[in-house]
C-alpha cells in the first residue's frame, strides 16, 4: 500500500526523474515500513539482523500527507504565479525547489545517489549546490588561496560553478582533489573537466585557461606565466557538462591554444597550475589561434575579454625521471637544469 | 527627550467628570483544566519520540535503586525478562546479543515494574471495588477528561469542556455578547467598574481575577449594532479581560441580561452575531 | 566477630597462632557508597549501542521531523499573527480612551509592578482533579 | 592642538625587533571556510546534534509540554495586556562612551565607562507581540562546603542533581585559593547543569506542584531576588530537596542531601516582568517590590 495518494505520485506535470528508478527501494520508501526489509543494506545477514525503530510506520505516513499536502499548496502557487512578471523564472524555479525539497524519494536521492542525479531539475541543482558549499567548494578555496593562486593569477574568486578535473592516464576514473601533486605521467594527456552550474542553463559559452605561474625567468630574476592551454566557446548545458577529448575533436575552433603538458625543469621546485573556467556573455574575440604561451598576461587576457571567473581548480607537478620522456612525446627540446649558486662565505 | 509614562501617579482630582455611552465590557474565561486535545499526528510523533529516546538511553543502574540481597531486589529481578545471553556454538539469526548488565545494548531495555502486593487482583475487581483514598499506595486511577455536564451539554456548567477556555456571554437586551456595565464617570478606573458589575450580576460567591487595568478592546454600538465608525450618540465599550478562579456565576437579570453561557470559541461563532464575531476573534483563544 | 587465626612464622622454628581483625572481601561501605554513585553517574557499560539507520529509514526520520517542522511552524505563525491583532486591539482601545477620558486613561496604563497571577490558575493537568471546581467560594470579610 | 594622525609603521616596534606591520595574511575571497568540516577525521562529530545519525543525537519532545502548552494557550496574551503601555518607547541604557580626543592618547583607547557605572545597562525595547517575557530555562548550581573534607560528598551532590533533573551534570571545582577557609584552586566542590526546554519544564512543575507546597522552610522567592535583567535566583535547602520524588522514594540511597542555587532565566527584560511570568508557571512570591532603578531614572524620581 502506498503512502503517497496525491501529487507525488503523480508524473504528468512533474518530471519522471523525481522518482526512484529502483522498484524495491521505491516500494520502501512508499509503505509505512519496510515490506522486503532494509534494500540498502547489502548483506543477507544485516538485513536479518536489521531493526527499526517502533512507532516510525505509524508516523510516516501522517509526516508523508502533511508535507505532500503542501507539496500540492506550493504547486497551485506556482500555477498562478503572473508569467509576464520579470522575476518569474526566480520565483517559479524557487517554487519549484520548496514543492520537492521535502519528496522523501527526492531526499533520497539526494543524499545517497549524488552522481547520477537530473540537474535540469531545480531541486537537485539545489541540493548538489549545498553539499558543493559543505566541502568542495570551501576545499578548492582553502587551496587557492593557501598555494597563492590567489592573487597570483587572477586577484580573486566568487565561484559559481563546481570545477571537477581528471587525467586520462589510466583507466581509474577518479576526480583530483584541489592542490595534489600528479606526476609527469599523468598530465601528459589533455585533462577532461566537468563544470556543474547550480542555475538553469541550456547553451552558456565557457572558457578554460590552464597556466603555470611557476615558469623561471632568468632575466628578470623572477617568474612568468606559461598558458598550458586554452579553451574557448564550448558549449555546456545542465545535462552535458563535459569539456573533454571527444568534445574538442567535434569543435576543432575551440581550442586556441593546444595542450602542452606542465615539463617542469628540474630543481625549478614545485610548480602549480592553475585552472580558470569562465562563463562568456558571447563568442570570444580577442583569442586568435596559436597565442604566445610565455609571458601570458592572463589579467590582461581576462579585461581584453570582459570575462568573469566562475570557477578555478589547482594541481601542482614537479620534475621527475619522466619529464624527458614527456618533453621527447611533444618534441621539446631537453629542459635546463638549475643548480644552486654557491654564495662565498663572508667574513661578516 | 526619550520620556515615556512608566505608571506616573495621576493626580488626584476629586471632581469626577460624567461621561456619556460609554460601558465597560468583561471577558470573563475560564482557563483550561486539563491539557489540550493531542491530534493524531502529535500522539504518533510523540510515541516515535519516546521509542527514540528510549533505545539511546543508558541502562537502568538497578544496582543503585535496589539493594544486594533485598527482598525488593529479589522482586524486581524476578519480574524482569532478561535476555538471552550469547553463547559459543549457538546460531542467532537476529545477530549475537550484546548484555551489558543484562540489557542487550543493540535495543531499548525494558523495564517491568513488580505489582504491588494487595493490587494483584485489582484487574478483576477494579469496576466494583469501591477505591481507598487513603491508601496512598492505591493504582492511579485518572478521572475522565469528559464530564457529566458534557454529556449533558448543560452550558451553565463550568465543568463542561476541561481542555478548552471558556467564555462567559450573557443575553443582554436580546443580543448574545459579553457582559458589559455603563460607566458613569470617570471616578472609578475601568477594571474596577467591571469588577463591580461582574458581583452584581454573578453573586457574591465569585473569585474573579483581572489580568490587567488596560482594557483589550474597543467595540463601538450604534442602536444595538455593531458599526466601524462611531455616530456622535453611539455607545464605546472597554473590554477588560479576566480569569473566574472559583466560585459560580450565578445570573441576577439586572442591567437587560436575561441569560448566560460558558462557551468555547467555535459555539460562541455560532452563538453570536457573524460581525461581533469577527471583532473579537483575535481575542479568543484557539484552544 | 574476630577473624580466622592465621599462621604467623616467627623466627625460628616454632609457630604460633595470632588473632587479627577480619580481613572482609571488597572495599568499606563508604568507599563502596562512592563506587555506586560513580557507576550511576558514568556512561561506562551503559551506553546502548549507536543508532545504524538503515538509509531507508534515515530518509524516513528525516522526512517525519520536517513534517513536525511544518506543523509547528504553521501553528506558531498563527499564533503570532493573532497577538499582533490583539497587540494592534489594545492600541486602538487606548488610543480611543485617551481622547474620551484623560483620568481613565491613566488608571488604565498604570505600571502594573507587583501584579502575580493567582496561584489557584494552576498548569492544566493531563487529567481532572478529584476535587473538581471549588464552587463553594465565599470572598473574606474585610 | 590639533593633533594629526599620520599613517605610518610604527618605529617602537622595529626598535622592539618586531615588525610594524600587521602579521595577519590576508585572505583573497569571501567565502568562510569552516576548518572542521574538511577534515576527514571523525565524520560523524561533524554531523550537527541535530542530525540522527550523530552520537550526540537525543530527540526533544517525548509528550506533550504541558507547560509550553500553558504558555501559549493563556499565559502569553496575558502578558501582553499586562506589560502593555500606551506611547511606550525605548529607554537607552546607559552605554560605554567615546574618547573626546583632545589627546593623543585616546586613540585606540578602549572607550570610557559609562556614567556613573561600570558595565553598560541594556537599552530596554518598548513592549510589543514580539518580545512578551518566556521562561527560557534553569541553571542549578550545588556548591557542597563538606566536600573540602571530604570529596565524596561532591560526587553525591552531582548524583543528586542528576537524579532530579535527569540531564548531563558537570563538576564545579574552587577556583580561589582562601587559607582560612581551607579551600585551594582545583578541588572538586559541587555540581551544575542547566536545562532547557522539556527537561526545563517538567522540572519547574516537579518543583512547583511537589516539592515546594510540602517545602516547611520555603516561604516563597524574595521580590528583592533578581539580576535586574529578567533572572531570579533562589535556593532550596537540604531538607526541601528530600521532597523530590526521587530522593523520597529512595531514601535509603540518601543518608545526606545538599541544598542548591537555582536560576530561573526568563526573556524578560526587567525583573518585575519576570516575576509576573514566573506566578503565572506556579511560583510564590514575598517581600516589598521595588520599582527598578532603570525605571527611577527614566522618570527622574
Amino acid at each position: 500500500m502506498s503512502v503517497s495518494k496525491g501529487v507525488w505520485s503523480k508524473f504528468v506535470k512533474r518530471s519522471p526523474t523525481l522518482a526512484l528508478r529502483n522498484k524495491a527501494l521505491r516500494t520502501a520508501l512508499l509503505s509505512p515500513d519496510l515490506p522486503s526489509g532494509p534494500v540498502s543494506l547489502k548483506s543477507k545477514a544485516s538485513k536479518r539482523k536489521y531493526q527499526s525503530i517502533e512507532g516510525l510506520d505509524q508516523i510516516y505516513p501522517l509526516a508523508y500527507e502533511v508535507l505532500e499536502k503542501r507539496s500540492e499548496d506550493i504547486y497551485s502557487k506556482i500555477e498562478s504565479l503572473d508569467k509576464n512578471s520579470p522575476t518569474y523564472a526566480e520565483q517559479k524555479e524557487e517554487l519549484e525547489i520548496a514543492a520537492e525539497k521535502f519528496n522523501p524519494e527526492v531526499v533520497y536521492m539526494a543524499e545517497y545517489m549524488k552522481n547520477s542525479l537530473d540537474r535540469t531539475q531545480p531541486v537537485f541543482r539545489h541540493y548538489l549546490k549545498k553539499t558543493w558549499e559543505g566541502y568542495s567548494k570551501m576545499l578548492l578555496m582553502q587551496r587557492l588561496e593557501t598555494l597563492a593562486v590567489i592573487p597570483d593569477t587572477l586577484p580573486t574568486l566568487e565561484p559559481k560553478v563546481e570545477v571537477k578535473l581528471k587525467f586520462p592516464h589510466n583507466n581509474q576514473d577518479r576526480w583530483i582533489e584541489p592542490g595534489t601533486l600528479l606526476s609527469s605521467n599523468v598530465t601528459k594527456m589533455p585533462p577532461s573537466l566537468e563544470v556543474i552550474e547550480f542555475k538553469e542553463s541550456t547553451g552558456d559559452l565557457y572558457t578554460v585557461l590552464m597556466v603555470d605561474p611557476d615558469t623561471p625567468d632568468l632575466a628578470q630574476d623572477s617568474y612568468s606565466t606559461t598558458l598550458l592551454w586554452g579553451v574557448k566557446d564550448v558549449k555546456l548545458s545542465n545535462t552535458d557538462s563535459m569539456i573533454d577529448a571527444k568534445k574538442l575533436m567535434q569543435n576543432e575552433d575551440c581550442e586556441f591554444v593546444e595542450y602542452l603538458p606542465p615539463v617542469c625543469e628540474k630543481n625549478t621546485g614545485k610548480h602549480r597550475i592553475a585552472f580558470w573556467v569562465f562563463r562568456q556573455d558571447g563568442p570570444l574575440e580577442n583569442a586568435p589561434k596559436g597565442l604566445r604561451r610565455e609571458f601570458f598576461k592572463i589579467r590582461q587576457f581576462v579585461e581584453d575579454n570582459k570575462l568573469t571567473p566562475v570557477g578555478a581548480h589547482v594541481i601542482r607537478t614537479l620534475w621527475d625521471r619522466n619529464t624527458e620522456n614527456v618533453r621527447k612525446m611533444y618534441g621539446l627540446p631537453e629542459g635546463r637544469v638549475f643548480t644552486r649558486e654557491r654564495v662565498p662565505y663572508l667574513k661578516n | 527627550m526619550s520620556h515615556f509614562k512608566w505608571g506616573r501617579r495621576c493626580l488626584a482630582t476629586n471632581v469626577a467628570t460624567p461621561l456619556s455611552n460609554v460601558q465597560t465590557g468583561v471577558i470573563l474565561s475560564r482557563v483550561p483544566q486539563v491539557t489540550p486535545e493531542v491530534t493524531d499526528f502529535e500522539q504518533k510523533f510523540y510515541k516515535y519520540q519516546d521509542e527514540l529516546e528510549r533505545r539511546l538511553m543508558w541502562t537502568f543502574p538497578r544496582w543503585f535503586y535496589f539493594k544486594k540481597g533485598t527482598v525488593a531486589e529479589r522482586e524486581f529481578s524476578q519480574a524482569q525478562k532478561y535476555p538471552l545471553p550469547a553463547r559459543d556454538g549457538v546460531w542467532f539469526p537476529k545477530g549475537k546479543p550484546e548484555i551489558r548488565h543484562g540489557r542487550d545494548r543493540r535495543f531499548k531495555e525494558n523495564i517491568v515494574l513488580p505489582k504491588a502486593e494487595g493490587h494483584e487482583k485489582q484487574g478483576e475487581s477494579s469496576a466494583t471495588q469501591v477505591e481507598n483514598l487513603d491508601d496512598a499506595s492505591r493504582p492511579i486511577k485518572p478521572l475522565p477528561r469528559v464530564t457529566e455536564a458534557d454529556k449533558t451539554n448543560n452550558q451553565h456548567s463550568l465543568e463542561r469542556k476541561l481542555s478548552r477556555t471558556l467564555y462567559l456571554l450573557v443575553r443582554q437586551n436580546n443580543m448574545w455578547k459579553f457582559p458589559a456595565f455603563p460607566v458613569p464617570d470617570d471616578s472609578k478606573p475601568l477594571h474596577t467598574i467591571a469588577e463591580e458589575g461582574l458581583k452584581n450580576l454573578g453573586g457574591e460567591k465569585l473569585n474573579v481575577w483581572t489580568v490587567s487595568h488596560t482594557p483589550t478592546a474597543l467595540l463601538k454600538f450604534s442602536n444595538g449594532k455593531l458599526v466601524h465608525d462611531l455616530p456622535q450618540d453611539g455607545i464605546r465599550e472597554y473590554l477588560i479581560r479576566s480569569h473566574i478562579i472559583a466560585g459560580e456565576f450565578q445570573l441576577n437579570k439586572i442591567d437587560g441580561c436575561e441569560e448566560y453561557k460558558w462557551l468555547t470559541r467555535e459555539e460562541i461563532q455560532q452563538q453570536t452575531d457573524p460581525a461581533y464575531f469577527e471583532k473579537i476573534d483575535c481575542l479568543l483563544s484557539k484552544v | 566477630m574476630f577473624g580466622a587465626a592465621r599462621t604467623v612464622q616467627k623466627s625460628g622454628a616454632n609457630l604460633q597462632f595470632v588473632r587479627t581483625k577480619r580481613i572482609r572481601a571488597g572495599l568499606d561501605p563508604v568507599a563502596q557508597r562512592v563506587v555506586t554513585q560513580l557507576s550511576v553517574i558514568s556512561a561506562n557499560r551503559k551506553m546502548p549501542k549507536m543508532l545504524k539507520l538503515s538509509k531507508e529509514d534515515f530518509v524516513k526520520h528525516v522526512t517525519v521531523m520536517r513534517a513536525w517542522g511544518v506543523v509547528r511552524k504553521e501553528k506558531k505563525q498563527a499564533e503570532e499573527a493573532q497577538l499582533k491583532q490583539q497587540y494592534e486591539s489594545i492600541k486602538e482601545a487606548n488610543e480611543d480612551l485617551k481622547h474620551v477620558s484623560q483620568k481613565l486613561f491613566e488608571a488604565a496604563n498604570k505600571l502594573e509592578i507587583g501584579k502575580r497571577f493567582p496561584l489557584e490558575l494552576r498548569v492544566p493537568t493531563e487529567y481532572p482533579s478529584r476535587s473538581g471546581w471549588f464552587y463553594d467560594y465565599t470572598p473574606r470579610k474585610l | 592642538m590639533v593633533f594629526v594622525q599620520l599613517r605610518q609603521f610604527s618605529n617602537s616596534s622595529i626598535a622592539a625587533g618586531r615588525p610594524g606591520y600587521s602579521l595577519v595574511k590576508p585572505v583573497h575571497h569571501r567565502v568562510r571556510i569552516r576548518k572542521q568540516l574538511l577534515s576527514p577525521r571523525f565524520p560523524e562529530l561533524k554531523l550537527p546534534p541535530t542530525d540522527v545519525r550523530s552520537p550526540k543525537y537525543r530527540p526533544f519532545l517525548v509528550r506533550q509540554d504541558r507547560v509550553k502548552e500553558h504558555y501559549h494557550n493563556t499565559l502569553k496574551s496575558d502578558l501582553l495586556l499586562i506589560n502593555y503601555q500606551h506611547d511606550q518607547k525605548d529607554v537607552e541604557g546607559p552605554k560605554r562612551r567615546k574618547w573626546d580626543m583632545s589627546s593623543p592618547y585616546h586613540i585606540n583607547r578602549p572607550l570610557q565607562k559609562p556614567k556613573g557605572q561600570i558595565v553598560p545597562s541594556p537599552t530596554i525595547r518598548a513592549r510589543t507581540w514580539k518580545n512578551v517575557p518566556f521562561f527560557e530555562g534553569v541553571s542549578i548550581n550545588c556548591f557542597v562546603e563538606e566536600a573540602k573534607a571530604n570529596p565524596a560528598a561532591a560526587i553525591a551532590a552531582q548524583l543528586q542533581i542528576q537524579q532530579i533533573t535527569n540531564s548531563k551534570v558537570y563538576p564545579i571545582y574552587a577556583k580561589t585559593n582562601v587559607p582560612t577557609w581551607k579551600l585551594r584552586p582545583g578541588m572538586l566542590m559541587g555540581a551544575r547543569t542547566r536545562l532547557t526546554g522539556a527537561p526545563a519544564h517538567q522540572f519547574l512543575s516537579t518543583l512547583t506542584e511537589l516539592v515546594l507546597p510540602r517545602a516547611r522552610d520555603f516561604r516563597g522567592i524574595r521580590n528583592s531576588a533578581g539580576d535586574q535583567y529578567g533572572n531570579i535566583a533562589f535556593g532550596l535547602s537540604a531538607e526541601t530537596v528530600r521532597l523530590f520524588p526521587e530522593i523520597e522514594h529512595n531514601q535509603d540511597s540518601w543518608p545526606n542531601t545538599y541544598g542548591f542555587w537555582l536560576t530561573l532565566h526568563t526573556s524578560a527584560q526587567l525583573d518585575y516582568e519576570a516575576r509576573t511570568l514566573l506566578s503565572g508557571l506556579g511560583l510564590p512570591f514575598y517581600g516589598n517590590e521595588k520599582v527598578p532603578l532603570l525605571l527611577r531614572q527614566a522618570q527622574g524620581l
